[in-house]
């Protein structure tokens, strides 16, 4: 409905089935009288990436109702940022997601710069347009484990695995540790692309561009992944915005929406890539919006790879920033892999920050579990809620 | 919803003029950027500007509800989206709230987004949504009596 | 007339076992001819040291008469049974455990013997972690059917004969009683799941029998189509017309590969292991389980993959001949159905790394809109070659 | 711009006709099965081999007792103070200023390395840190020593000035050790030498400029340019907030 019309998705969408709960829960219930009962999936249950309870109420194997818990890793991060002078903030920010830390730093630093006023190098813009695809295909490989392993295959969860250790090893030669990088600073990043980095990371591009392709034969090749994706978790576009869903469960349903594209930040929009768009509104399409993005990440690497290579090995990477930052109301968005992320700064003329909050995707995501769930049967929740792709350190912040 | 379109300039004063034209004083705009505008609104009218920004001007996406503890007064800082009329700009409203009377309207009957993000604010804060379904804990344990990011409460420890 | 016993070769010799008035069998059996032949020796050598002390006493030659020998070699023989399939079972553990690693690029275990004793240390474990047991289950169904569960399965693995001459019964209907041990299993999981007083364990339970009703019946049918085609209910005269003909993966294609699915259903592996999917369902309906009992548990699991590849064996793949080789097969025909059993487990092995677990209502619909048709199909084309007087 | 996958798959592979489909994922494993089984997995025997590391890697924090001049500026920069300065006595048995590392505490974020104005503070490519007690874990400046410190483990900060980058010099970096330096409000100074008995390199020097009502002599600090390292330890230790930096942007 709102992606351009000259594609081909219109073609398809006709073919597409209606948009219906699997199970008709209202008559299915006036049919027979049944006890209902709540089943508690949390906190420590396989299909829970992390501390979090989603409560299901089921008749037989029907969900009739469902009800997340979060909070079990509460930490009051905004608080604790309160305390602390700007730069010790940034290995904070890498805690807050740990599938993909560099864009939550990547996202606070941006914040400060628009606070203090300054625009970071186009070198530091580029690296970080690197870093960041590389933390959203780290994320998305993660997430494509865990839906191996929540459809009941560990074969899957392994072989992504294995792909993202290349992006791992990405990560550990461009700022030297794997997870929590702490590599974008406020004004540029920690250090310069190492030697040989650009070599290294085409020749991982070009490594993963083949090696998806055996993950994708293993899950969209076989009917029963396939089946067990399709029409489960249906959501119509405008539910999907109402309830505030955004990232790849929104490009699911049909809405095309992605901030790389439509409110560029860090020279995104010198870049030229596909935001894939899918109508179905099911997991299936969340999923295939998914992988598509790890392909187009890819072309965005060698783009970025490229413009990074023709600034020279000379050019500013870092701006020096006072460590007093005037005051003032700011924030700033970016598309992380799980959806729009934001922070938004309020800042005193100090050296720490008034009130920084965190906008986190998964957040809002997650309380629309229920209208996700609704009509479904327990074997659906975990694929329904691995599309969700939770990851707690931000949720609960 | 609404067809696409794409961004344009005059967006931003386009959307100026038509709350201006509706709400007149509540409203106050305090800036405006590329694919941003800020306005200050009164309490009373956050619900009527809300429901206008979602049926009218097709701002269908609650980014973020926030609360900010000022020590003398609260706010509520809204940050609204657009996806298709306006498509990628974002409106941030701003509420005052007294301290002693922390009431504002809640918007989670417009936007099912907000839900959660003002249940946060109000176990955060203290900040009561009126007309919000389920105002409870959820990050922090139900037997918190205090909001614990209110400036009168003091970190312990040994930063 | 009384013997006189001078030295201990008297007492230990190895009689033909036939001519033994109580022998329980009728045909050559080897295991029993083993225990017999074990029992000569160490009743023998104990007959021989009571001798020693009290020359002439009745003990002596009690232990080395007829029915006693009969009777201990029996207990004996269940023991040699058990170990084999039990051995046989751990390399299956072991197998799956190094094939399913090297499928995801990894190494399997690592623990000894190129991993081997990975399943020695894993018992070692699970026998040693405390035994706990919730305070509101119904005890005795909690108990009770899992001994049932484990006993069954054990039971049926041991009576999978390896050989014509490597057999626990040899009924004309040995088929039809292993089938009925084989079913029993999610009768007890629907109790069991019920009597944890466990949500999971309960939904499991349900889902378990769910299941049953979906592959039970093609497999039935499959079963019967083997039996029409052999026109015998006894395993070995299935075997014994298969080397005669072919091996009836041939002609019964649809069949082969129906009842292999319909077997990884009955073993509850990895694309059908619904009842204790663990994504959704804890650990299903082994959820409050611990220790000692989960690792029987676990055991029995492989006991029941052991059992449905040995069917496919027996069924469809010639069981322990060999073709073209002739008389070649009188040497080590139990190896050789170790082997088969082995590779049709390597399959499930593959599939399991392969696939996804399906969702009840799928496997419901694929009993009975896929599988009871090509079972049904594959009949008719037994029926017909069977007109036609191939077979 | 092209979408191939999507392309490929957007209807989705299955029809009614292809239900049973299973063949291709088998096939790939059992390709993946062949050539494990030929050659090896892509894991290694983790306590046997090791991975590569590149020199950057940020293991433990490893310290060159000799070449630290005790500023403490890692303990400073430390976001989860897991560093304190402790007095130790050095190689001629002089007590001196020493980081100490907490290992339970610290988060591996290299600002100690990247603040550190002598390299003295590296990352070490060590990551095995588990010991029997949380006591354990405290690493005295002695056994922070690495002895395999490379060129590529030291990180320096290489900052552009933002009037350099505004005036389009963009390319030369520069070290705030270098620039920083701190200033002197003459009115707060209560001359009590505090600054000039705790900068670590000697810097500070008290110049007299007259004498007070009571007849002592006004010490006011001037700091050396040259050896200045711009560490913050007299901006701290001055009871009179008389002394901040200055900041060069």
């Amino acid at each position: 409905m709102m992606a351009d019309d000259n594609s081909e998705q219109t073609k398809t969408a006709g073919q597409m089935p209606a948009m219906k709960p699997v199970v008709d829960v209202a008559a299915e219930t006036a049919k027979m009288e049944t006890d209902k009962m709540w089943v508690i999936m949390g906190p420590q249950h396989p299909f829970s990436h992390g501390l979090w309870t989603l409560k299901i109420k089921v008749d037989g194997e029907i969900v009739t109702d469902a009800e997340p818990i979060v909070g079990y890793l509460h930490r009051g991060w905004e608080k604790e940022a309160e305390n602390r002078p700007y730069p010790k903030i940034i290995p904070m920010a890498d805690r807050l997601c740990y599938a993909a830390s560099m864009t939550y730093t990547h996202l606070y630093c941006m914040t400060v710069e628009k606070a203090l006023g300054i625009d970071p190098p186009d070198k530091a813009k580029y690296i970080m347009i690197i870093a960041d695809e590389i933390n959203r295909l780290q994320s998305h490989l993660m997430w494509l484990a865990a839906v191996g392993t929540d459809l009941g295959n560990f074969t899957v969860f392994l072989w992504a695995m294995r792909e993202r250790e290349y992006w791992m090893d990405m990560n550990v030669r461009l700022c030297g540790a794997r997870m929590t990088t702490n590599y974008p600073r406020i004004g540029g990043v920690r250090n310069d692309t190492p030697e040989l980095f650009d070599r290294d990371i085409i020749r991982c591009t070009e490594h993963f561009e083949k090696a998806v392709w055996d993950i994708i034969g293993l899950i969209d090749d076989s009917s029963i992944y396939v089946s067990r994706m399709k029409n489960t978790g249906i959501l119509t576009p405008e539910q999907c915005a109402n309830l505030g869903i955004t990232g790849p469960a929104l490009r699911g349903t049909g809405v095309d929406f992605d901030l790389r594209r439509d409110d560029p930040y860090s020279n995104y929009d010198q870049i030229d890539f596909d935001v894939p768009v899918l109508k179905q509104g099911d997991s299936y399409a969340r999923y295939m919006v998914r992988v598509e993005e790890m392909l187009q990440s890819c072309k965005i690497i060698k783009q970025a790879m490229a413009k990074v290579r023709a600034l020279g090995k000379n050019a500013p990477y870092r701006l020096k920033v006072p460590s007093n930052v005037p005051a003032g109301r700011h924030f700033a968005k970016l598309e992380d892999p799980r959806g729009e992320s934001m922070m938004y700064l309020i800042s005193d003329g100090t050296d720490k920050p008034y009130r920084l909050k965190v906008r986190s995707p998964i957040f809002v995501n997650v309380s629309a579990s229920r209208e996700l769930c609704m009509g479904c049967r327990i074997a659906d929740v975990p694929a329904i809620m691995a599309m969700i792709d939770m990851c707690l350190g931000e949720t609960d912040r | 919803m609404s067809p696409i379109r794409e961004y344009d300039s005059s967006w931003e004063g386009d959307i100026e003029n038509k709350l201006t034209e509706k709400f007149g004083d509540k409203i106050k705009f305090t800036g405006q950027e590329i694919r941003r505008v800020y306005a200050h609104v009164e309490r009373d009218a956050i619900f009527d500007v809300c429901k206008f920004l979602n049926d009218e001007l097709s701002f269908e996406h609650c980014a973020n509800v926030i609360g900010v503890d000022m020590k003398d007064y609260m706010q509520v800082v809204y940050h609204i989206d657009s996806y298709t009329t306006y498509k990628g700009e974002c409106v941030e409203l701003t509420v005052d709230v007294p301290n002693d009377d922390p009431h504002v309207k809640s918007v989670s009957s417009i936007w099912g987004g907000a839900n959660w993000n003002e249940r946060e604010t109000w176990e955060l804060f203290g900040i009561v949504f009126d007309g919000h379904p389920r105002l409870e804990r959820l990050l922090t344990p139900e037997t918190y009596e205090f909001f614990p990011f209110r400036k009168s409460y003091k970190l312990r420890g040994w930063e | 007339m009384p013997m006189v016993y001078s030295s201990i070769l008297d007492w230990v010799n190895f009689p033909d076992i036939m001519a033994n008035p109580y022998y329980p069998f009728e045909t050559y059996n080897l295991p029993y001819d083993i225990s017999q032949k074990l029992w000569e020796i160490i009743g023998g050598t104990i007959a021989w040291l009571i001798n020693l002390l009290f020359p002439g006493n009745p003990v002596s030659e009690w232990l080395v008469c007829d029915m006693t020998v009969n009777f201990f070699a029996l207990i004996i023989f269940m023991i040699v049974v058990f170990l084999v399939v039990f051995i046989g079972i751990l390399i299956s553990l072991w197998e799956e455990r190094k094939v399913l690693g090297r499928t995801m690029d990894r190494r399997g275990t690592m623990v000894g013997m190129k991993g081997f004793l990975q399943c020695v240390a894993d018992g070692f474990k699970t026998f040693m972690k405390e035994d706990t047991q919730p305070r509101k289950v119904d005890r005795m169904t909690y108990m009770w059917t899992v001994s049932l569960v484990i006993g069954t399965s054990m039971l049926i693995a041991c009576m999978i004969p390896l050989s014509d001459r490597w057999y626990v019964v040899n009924y004309n209907t040995g088929l039809l009683l292993i089938m009925g041990l084989f079913a029993l299993a999610p009768f007890f999981i629907l109790v069991s799941g019920w009597s944890q007083n466990n949500k999971y364990s309960l939904i499991g339970g349900m889902r378990a029998a769910e299941m049953m009703i979906s592959y039970e019946i093609p497999m039935l049918i499959l079963i019967a189509t083997a039996c029409l085609m052999a026109g015998t209910f006894n395993i070995g005269g299935i075997v014994q017309a298969q080397y005669d003909t072919m091996p009836y993966f041939i002609p019964q294609c649809i069949g082969f590969v129906t009842f292999f699915v319909c077997a990884n259903a009955e073993a509850e592996r990895t694309p059908f292991d619904l009842a204790e999917a663990e994504s959704e369902l804890v650990e299903g309906w082994q959820t409050e389980y611990a220790g000692m009992k989960w690792g029987l548990i676990m055991l029995a699991d492989y006991m029941r993959g052991y059992v449905s590849c040995a069917m496919i064996t027996i069924l469809y793949l010639g069981g322990w001949n060999l073709p073209f080789i002739g008389d070649l097969n009188n040497y080590v025909p139990e190896l050789v159905f170790l082997l088969k059993t082995w590779l049709v487990f390597f399959a499930m092995i593959i599939v399991r790394a392969a696939l996804p677990r399906v969702r009840t209502d799928q496997i419901l619909n694929l009993g009975w809109k896929v599988f009871m048709p090509l079972s049904i199909i594959n009949l008719v084309i037994v029926l017909l070659l069977k007109m036609g007087g191939v077979f | 711009m092209t979408m191939d996958y999507l392309e490929k798959y957007r209807d989705g592979r299955v029809n009614t006709a292809k239900t049973l489909w299973v063949m291709k994922p088998i096939y790939l494993i059992l390709r993946l099965f062949n050539k494990t089984v030929v050659h090896r997995p892509v894991t290694i025997l983790y306590p046997y081999e090791k991975l590569w590391m590149p020199d950057n890697y940020r293991g433990r924090p490893a310290l060159a007792f000799n070449a630290c001049i005790g500023c403490g500026m890692c303990a400073r920069m430390c976001p989860t103070t897991a560093i304190v300065l402790v007095e130790c006595p050095d190689d001629e048995g002089k007590p001196v200023k020493r980081p100490q590392v907490n290992m339970g505490r610290c988060s591996f974020c290299g600002y100690c390395a990247e603040y550190c104005p002598t390299d003295a503070m590296t990352m070490s490519p060590i990551v095995e840190l588990a010991e029997y007690t949380r006591a354990d874990l405290i690493y005295g400046p002695r056994r922070l020593a690495y002895d395999h410190t490379t060129d590529g483990m030291k990180i320096d900060i290489e900052e552009t000035l933002l009037s350099d980058y505004q005036a389009g010099n963009g390319e030369r970096r520069i070290n705030p050790a270098k620039t920083d330096r701190p200033v002197l409000d003459n009115a707060k100074c209560i001359s009590c030498k505090k600054c000039f008995k705790s900068c670590p390199v000697q810097a500070i020097t008290m110049e007299e400029h007259g004498k007070n009502a009571k007849g002592r002599p006004i010490l006011w600090p001037s700091v050396d340019d040259q050896k200045c390292v711009s560490c913050y330890t007299c901006v701290d230790v001055c009871p009179k907030s008389a002394l901040h930096m200055n900041e060069v942007l």
